[in-house]
């Protein structure tokens, strides 16, 4: 898979994910996954992989019912 | 005097007397016999740039009236005994999230349908907080058409102070005669209420709710509840005495009946028969305390109602078994007369004397 | 570093929500605030809460609140409303509390064309009970108070109430949406614009029901609620607008 | 001093008129006095009365099971109600829709063909200030101009209905007793 | 024994057991903490041709009920606080037509929406008729599963020898509890009631109805009532006595809170603290009588109540102040524990032994 | 010498009724008991009266009667006819009574498909109580709540439940009729017949909305009211058979 | 106006009529009249004119509120 | 005897399940016994716990506000509730889902690797059975014999979720204390 020109940062707020994986389900690059760990709350939250393949659409912004995820123009 | 004397229906003095309270909002739904006051809202509220609305229920009205009460002004609702039925959970949540309201009732007979006959069935559930949960409202009981018109008035002053839900007590009878009545100054504009949601501006968002899912949480709200209502207690009693001083038999009456046991003892009176009358202007807080020093020296109180004997507990629990108490009520929409009354007084009356 | 999703102001922060994972109430709430900021209503805004999953909306919107008495909310909307013309003022209601219990106020106050809005979450079952039967609960379709599915002749029919007000005259903008996806997402988010735009131009009543996953008590993942929510649910509640009469009122 | 009066007829009447504008004359001379109307739609263009309680002391009770006086504006309530007349009282009847008069010695009756005055004057619609006329003068108890007054204040917005009224009323007050 | 005995929760106790005591209809709309009850109903009823509904409101379940009632088949609603303060004008009309049904109130936290936790708010609302009108229903308060067992079963017999609707006051601990149940036999087929509607055949046509516009009319009627009433307390008062014969000090509590007294006076005996207590087990009738009687003897009552204090008035009533009443109460879905019941009887023990 | 019309079996005799003079009510009675008679349900019939100017129609009826709380009627109607599918059950209703406070019981019977049958009398306003402004007013109609007409603006529209039912797949027959006239209480009759025959046939929800004069609180004529409903009142509720789903339910 | 063949015997009850006039209108020979006198209840009530006019059309028994008509086929 | 115990974790973990089996088992003993859950759509996708006390005499209050036992299926639930365990009171956790035990010398800890063992008897779902099975052993008040019952009553109509069931009771109980 070809890596996207801008860099995007995404961030998890992984204590606050319910792991609903709606973001893993839709991330149009299919770079979020489903961590195997459990947070404090008992749940299996989101993880970002291989940030490269981010293109910064939002989607998994869309998506979530939580709020928890930050994505950034990485600009340097 | 005379000039600013009108003769009014108190029906129309509830709502003339509203408005002068400078209330603003109306919500309500007809129902005899009180539908004259909700008349008399729907020919001047729209006029004078205030709001009337005819629900589509009284569930709805009083829900409304939480609506218009949240943002500050003063709001209204009446109806009649089925009607306020329909209105007790609103009124819990007018209890729970302390809005101030007023509440009229003007009573009919029950229960059921029942007929629109004046009674006083609907006391227990005025002044138990009809609805679910730990609650008290004020309620005033006024026993002239004057009377209508001045605690109308001040109904709402007693409610924006507690910021409680105050119901008002009449009956068919009470609503629709009419007497000559003076009203209050109108008030043109009242102070702000801190407290009202009117948009967070530029402070921190505020919310309105009676939800505590935290059970200590909400049994400190309920204690806070219980400590505002023994302040109204403290504060907001109010009963009138008549021939007491003198009197060896008292009757406790409210309301219509309550006028109507003046002319009776106003009769027996005249055969010197030593009667007088505590009148219980405010239903709840009951007069307790006034009742229970007489009992030291008064042996036998008559209790008349409208009904089967509703006001009879609260007169039971004040005189803590100090005094005979003897009850006579009238339910179902029977309008008791002065002769009737008199000749249950003077009956009393000679009891007391042999004894 | 630039945030390319900042956070929605009138949205409070760090507060972890009550809802399940996967549920629309969360996704729902957060259009609500950025469509608020975005029309800058935010702080003259009154929102009437339901009885229902969303009963705790208040902990999560970051502008002012009132709860209301389950399926009284469009009653209490009006109060409000009536007594402060200048307020926004919306209801957020689920589909028992609008189309059950709160049908009558439902209905009188789109008839009566009150200039509020009200955002209908239509999630086919009565979440915060448990689980039960609600108007809008499909055809077959099991809740701990059908457990054999929902037998019309028992049970009746999906109540389409949105379609019922949409013919009045006072209702001025409805529209049915679907949080089942991005696309739906970006749909509702459109549609809320839209309802509250009705009210801030004094038009009249506008409704939004947003068909909204309920991942518990439909027993499915929330991936495949979103999924349930667009082939299934979708079949019995077509999305679109069901009346824009914005142009005629103004 | 306790005036208890029943005015009785059927719907059109204005029974209910002349209550009001008795009752707030007497507000006016400063009496202590109770209307109290029939109501409820429990008898549809049937009967309506009203009950006025004239007193110069607080009035106890609006209600009259036995009133002192009776106004009965066409035969059903003559019917409906002349039993309940307290002995020794007056009994004013519409002598135009009234042929038969319950025998009851115990009581005056004046028969007033409030009709028949009305139209004369030109308003059939007046009968009942006819009554009202004859009532004022009959029970001397209100002032006739202060019934005027009650007139002007009641009906001042509509002219013509208060200025026939007057007169109607006149015409009852100078005219009883009729014979 | 132990075969027939099954471990299941009070909600389901108050189904299960409405089941085999034969009645028809379950009308009712959910709301926590007594959804098993409907859900259970939902799971059995149609399967044996009985009748559920998911009414849309409880206003349209306590009206259903008002007309499956009326033809005679034993019908019944269930809710929680804030809907049962919705059912008040449709209990006053079931008191009205004189119908049989059972009202289950699973009370919450309150006023408002208040919380889903236990509590025992709504006392007078059931006691003292919570609708408009003179009206009473009678009000069981089941203290364990088995008891909603036995009292559900046996509240259909009363709502139907005495045609009134019986409400049972339970709340969200004793619904959601589970505990061994033995479920009394059920009941195949009812004798026909002669007064249910059921078209009027080749007889004469009748109406069930609660308008009486005639006021004397209603007046007979409001005090037919009130014989029956009469009567109710005479047949069907009920209370337990728990170590009362040498006890110096007497709690009276019901429901839940009765439960966890018993385990305080357990406690406190151990120390040889003489306390007993009265558990009324009928709200209305409420047992005055022997705690009457008991005053004359015993000096000092505690009362334990989930509320701010509401059954205490029916205490003081009883009393007639003959003796000291403590009332102890803890609102907004606390569950208070025996230890700190039973601080407070040892606290009180001691005044007594002082004085 | 032979009557042409011989008195209907199913209603009293000699009993003068409460009604005004002309009053739609006292027709709409009469036609219901031919009707029963014709199709001979009087014997098992359970009717449910309003609370409505028609509150005392169990004096004039023959046949058993329950009476209702305020707009309650067809939550009765529902809980003897679950309980007695065997007895013919309907409603008489007022315009109040069914679509102001009793919107949510109509609507739900309704939607559930109860197979019962509901008598809706339509006179525009609250009749019992005097006149008041009823959720079928007219716009512009002056009522003692609307003294200076109906403002669409505050009181909102003309409300169309009959309409509204008509369109719920549990609502087999529904049709609006006016009592104005010879030819209007003929179809009026006709009406009646086939909603009593849908139930009799176990097809599911009927009714029948009657526009009906109310001459006192119309402040007209008799006459004047019945031309008035022809000529006034059908421009905004238009007669006519609203939905018939007789054939496809057998 | 020629007379029908049959002839018809209209009786109304006058003590129960309300005489509100719609059988008086809406009769199809004009032939009932509204009384110039007041029964007990105090209504002008309807009356048969010239009963001979009458057709049997029963239009009257249809508009009646009261059920206070009565149409005879006087078969002699 | 009054044994007050509750048992803790998040919702799919089947600790009320666990909690149903042993009080109809503590029933079919002819014990005493209360099960309080907790309820409410309060805390969606939260813990799940419930309450047990089975007693020789009446069990006064269902609510367990200091527990003699705690088990805890995982560590919220630890931390959530092991403040509130009696002083002498044992607590049981799931080893495999808690990985720091707060210090607290005064009650006995037992680690039970409950899903381990589950899934090596090849079902995960039955850990709570597990446990269930350690904590029979331990309490030593009822028999494991009505235990299986219990099961037998409860689940006896999904055959092979009994079966897995027992068989994880059995184990939990053979291998408890585990080391
Ligand atoms: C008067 C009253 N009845 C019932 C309830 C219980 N209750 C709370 S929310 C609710 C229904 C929730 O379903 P819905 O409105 O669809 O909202 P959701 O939870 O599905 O978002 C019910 C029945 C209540 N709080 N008050
Ligand atoms: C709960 C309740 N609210 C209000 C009333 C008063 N009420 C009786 S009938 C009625 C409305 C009557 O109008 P409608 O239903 O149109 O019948 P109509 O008299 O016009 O035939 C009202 C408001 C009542 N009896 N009960
Ligand atoms: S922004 Fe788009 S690509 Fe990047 S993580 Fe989110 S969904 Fe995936
Ligand atoms: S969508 Fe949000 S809550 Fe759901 S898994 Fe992704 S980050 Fe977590
Ligand atoms: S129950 Fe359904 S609606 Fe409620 S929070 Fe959970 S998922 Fe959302
Ligand atoms: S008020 Fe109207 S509806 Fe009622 S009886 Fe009179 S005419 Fe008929
Ligand atoms: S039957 Fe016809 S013609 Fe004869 S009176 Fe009646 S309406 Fe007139
Ligand atoms: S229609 Fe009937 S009530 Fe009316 S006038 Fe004719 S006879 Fe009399
Ligand atoms: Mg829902
Ligand atoms: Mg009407």
């Amino acid at each position: 898979m070809t890596k996207t020109a801008v860099k995007h940062i995404v961030k998890i707020n992984t204590e606050m994910c319910k792991g609903c994986g709606l973001c893993v389900a839709y991330c149009t690059k299919k770079m979020l996954l489903e961590s195997e760990h459990l947070n404090k709350a008992g749940y299996h939250y989101a993880e970002p992989g291989d940030m490269d393949l981010c293109s910064g659409c939002m989607i998994c912004t869309l998506v979530c019912p939580e709020v928890v995820i930050e994505v950034y123009d990485d600009d340097e | 005097m005379t000039m600013n004397k009108v003769f009014i229906s108190g029906n129309h003095a509830f709502a003339e007397s509203a408005i002068r309270a400078g209330y603003h909002c109306y919500f309500g739904y007809p129902i005899t016999p009180q539908n004259e006051l909700g008349e008399y809202m729907a020919d001047h509220m729209r006029k004078e740039g205030r709001v009337f609305i005819q629900s589509e229920s009284e569930t709805a009205a009083i829900n409304m009236v939480i609506g218009a009460a949240a943002t500050g002004v003063r709001a209204m609702t009446s109806s009649s005994s089925p009607g306020v039925s329909l209105k007790q959970e609103g009124i819990s949540f007018l209890a729970g999230f302390e809005l101030p309201a007023v509440i009229v009732n003007v009573m009919r007979g029950g229960p059921g349908l029942g007929n629109i006959a004046p009674a006083q069935g609907d006391y227990f559930q005025a002044t138990r907080g009809g609805g679910h949960g730990d609650y008290r409202t004020p309620v005033f009981a006024p026993a002239s058409v004057q009377e209508i018109a001045d605690l109308t008035y001040h109904a709402f002053d007693v409610a924006d102070r507690y910021r409680t839900p105050v119901m008002m007590l009449s009956d068919g009878m009470m609503g629709q005669m009419k007497e000559p009545v003076i009203f209050p100054e109108k008030i043109e504009s009242l102070p702000a209420k801190e407290w009202a949601l009117g948009g967070r501006g530029d402070g921190p968002s505020r919310y309105l709710c009676s939800l505590i899912l935290d059970a200590m949480e909400m049994e400190r709200h309920n204690w806070k509840l219980v400590r505002k209502y023994n302040e109204i207690e403290k504060n907001e009693t109010r009963f009138e005495e008549y021939m007491i001083d003198d009197a060896e038999i008292v009757v406790i009456a409210y309301g219509t009946t309550a006028r109507i046991a003046k002319g009776a003892i106003k009769r027996v009176r005249k055969d010197g028969v030593r009667a007088g009358m505590i009148r219980p202007i405010t239903l709840w807080p009951f007069p307790k305390k006034v009742l229970n020093e007489l009992a030291s020296r008064i042996k036998r109180f008559v209790v008349f109602e409208m009904s089967t004997g509703q006001m009879l507990e609260d007169v039971q629990i004040a005189l803590e078994g100090k005094a005979d108490i003897i009850f006579h009520g009238r339910p179902g929409g029977v309008v008791p007369t002065p002769v009737e009354f008199a000749r249950i007084i003077y009956r009393e009356y000679q009891k007391t004397a042999k004894s | 570093m630039k945030i390319k999703n900042p956070w929605p102001k009138y949205y409070k922060k760090d507060v972890v929500t009550h809802y399940c994972p996967g549920c629309g109430h969360g996704i729902v709430h957060r259009i609500v605030a950025e469509v608020l900021e975005e029309l800058d209503l935010g702080k003259r805004t009154i929102c009437v809460n339901p009885a229902g999953c969303a009963v705790l909306a208040y902990l999560y919107f970051d502008f002012d609140v009132i709860e209301s008495a389950h399926g009284r909310g469009t009653a209490i909307a009006t109060g409000v409303k009536r007594s402060r013309p200048d307020l926004f003022v919306f209801t957020y209601q689920g589909d028992g509390d609008l189309s059950a219990i709160g049908t009558a106020e439902t209905i009188h106050s789109a008839n009566r064309g009150e200039n509020i809005t009200v955002i209908f979450i239509n999630n086919a079952v009565y979440g915060m009970t448990g689980g039960q039967l609600a108007p809008t609960t499909l055809i077959n379709m099991k809740t701990t108070t059908t457990p054999l599915g929902r037998d019309p002749k028992y049970d009746g029919y999906p109540l389409h109430i949105t379609d019922v007000v949409a013919q009045f005259p006072g209702v001025v903008y409805a529209e049915r949406v679907a949080c089942d996806g991005p696309a739906g997402i970006r749909k509702t988010k459109k549609a809320i614009t839209n309802a509250f735009q009705t009210q801030v131009d004094g038009l009249g009543y506008s409704i939004v029901e947003v068909l909204s996953p309920c991942p518990t008590n439909w027993k499915m993942t929330p991936v495949d609620s979103f999924k349930w929510v667009t082939e299934t649910m979708m079949k019995e509640f077509p999305t679109g607008v069901l009346t824009d009469k914005r142009s005629k009122k103004k | 001093m306790l005036l208890k009066l029943l005015i009785a007829g059927s719907g059109g009447q204005g029974v209910l008129t002349m209550g009001n504008v008795l009752g707030n004359a007497a507000m006016l001379d400063d009496y202590f006095v109770t209307f109290l109307p029939s109501y409820g739609a429990a008898m549809r263009g049937g009967t309506a009365n009203c009950t006025l309680c004239i007193s110069d002391e607080e009035v106890a009770s609006p209600v009259a099971s036995t009133p002192d006086m009776l106004v009965a504006m066409n035969q059903p309530s003559l019917m409906a109600f002349i039993s309940r007349l307290e002995a020794g009282g007056q009994l004013l009847y519409n002598a135009d829709l009234v042929d038969d008069v319950p025998e009851r010695h115990d009581v005056d009756l004046f028969g007033v063909p409030v009709n028949r005055v009305g139209r004369e004057l030109g308003s059939e619609r007046a009968a009942n200030m006819v009554m009202l006329g004859a009532l004022v003068k009959m029970t001397k108890i209100i002032k006739i101009e202060t019934v005027f007054k009650s007139i002007e204040m009641m009906m001042g917005s509509k002219k013509k209905l208060a200025e026939s009224s007057m007169k109607a009323l006149q015409a009852g007050y100078d005219g009883f007793p009729f014979s």
